[in-house]
């Protein structure tokens, strides 16, 4: 399952809801492999005040849901689910989960970390961040 | 018919527009909307869609396509 | 930190409790790696009932505490938290939680995978499980 | 002194016992400990810990060291 929140995300409430919303996965899964990005106010050496997040709307949710139907048909998982933020943000605020569940522990890390990867270099999500000296759009970053 | 052309983040920035509508006629390729619309030279590492969808620069485009233009993505 | 708990595991909270009382490293972390394992109610094909969950509790806390020293010092992570269930257990209970904070996701990742590896491979915990057929105690398993 | 043994899991089982305490005259290794205090050949893959630390069966064993015998861990 994909969502993009224009509202603040708490990742650990977001995995409690969806696992409540599929008991019929409950004693299926052996392993759930996490994700979670969240801001940081420092960037490059540099304090880092806010940040917007820009995206393309039609788009985004076809993408993502894409990155996702690879993942459930490459590995073999019980559950792939993405929230993404966009929208104002401030450090410290949560602004990627990736969450997937598996029987076993390495389909669970290798979709999750594939997941993350694809929707990094795929999924039109742009940060601009604001700084002491202004304000700057990100150069696609460290992994 | 048209072409919808649309600007995300630095590029929607550095051209002072979101949007625009363009003629189809005359034109094949999404290089060819960028000329056609933005009337500027190709940016570099310049990423575009048609219909929401990843598609290079010399992908073909039709009347009624939504196509997008969008510097590197960095979200997550 | 590591515990090791009697009670019931609820990884979720134990993630948000420990971000609490570490407000020192909010907006710090930009990647959170997490791995949950969870009993299954399938075994080898074989409906499991129940389990119990054995350790060695002189050497646990110490096995585990090395683990994670390891792993602090060969990626540059902000924190490791590792909570590991004992005791009787259901289907679906929550066994074990491994999280870390980094500033980016490869050793957030790396770290993770590793330390839930050692863990599985060096801590002194026994799985015996409880089937229609009677009760097993497991061999270490599918990744 | 004497040198504390001790059992987990099916091999605690097997013995019918988790805990055992030998004299250290004579004991060098920690296959020494596991045959004079278990009295059985020893198990294959057996792991074992000295003074809670995994040690292989060829570690040397000293008085007042705690010796603990295991199969190989199933946690996590």
């Amino acid at each position: 399952m994909i969502r993009v929140s224009e509202q603040p995300l708490d990742p650990w409430r977001e995995i409690v809801v969806h696992q409540d919303a599929h008991p019929e996965l409950a004693g299926r899964y052996g392993a759930t492999a996490v994700f979670v990005g969240t801001m940081r106010n420092l960037n490059e050496g540099v304090a880092v005040e806010a940040m917007t997040l820009e995206h393309y709307p039609a788009m985004t949710g076809r993408e993502l849901e894409r990155i996702c139907d690879e993942a459930m048909r490459r590995w073999d998982l019980f559950d792939a689910l993405v929230v993404h933020r966009v929208g104002p943000l401030q450090p410290d605020d949560p602004i990627v989960l990736v969450a997937v569940w598996s029987a076993h522990r390495d389909a669970a890390f290798a979709a999750c970390r594939h997941l993350i990867d694809e929707l990094k270099t795929r999924a039109p999500f742009w940060k601009k961040e604001r700084t002491s000296g202004g304000e700057r759009w990100l150069e696609p970053g460290k992994k | 018919m048209s072409i919808t052309v649309r600007y995300f983040a630095s590029v929607r920035e550095s051209l002072g527009r979101g949007e625009d509508r363009i003629a189809a006629a005359g034109v094949a390729t999404v290089a060819d909307v960028w000329r056609r619309a933005a009337a500027t030279p190709l940016p570099p590492r310049l990423l575009a869609a048609i219909n929401q969808q990843h598609a290079g620069l010399d992908a073909t485009v039709h009347d009624g396509d939504e196509v997008a233009f969008f510097p590197p993505v960095t979200g997550g």
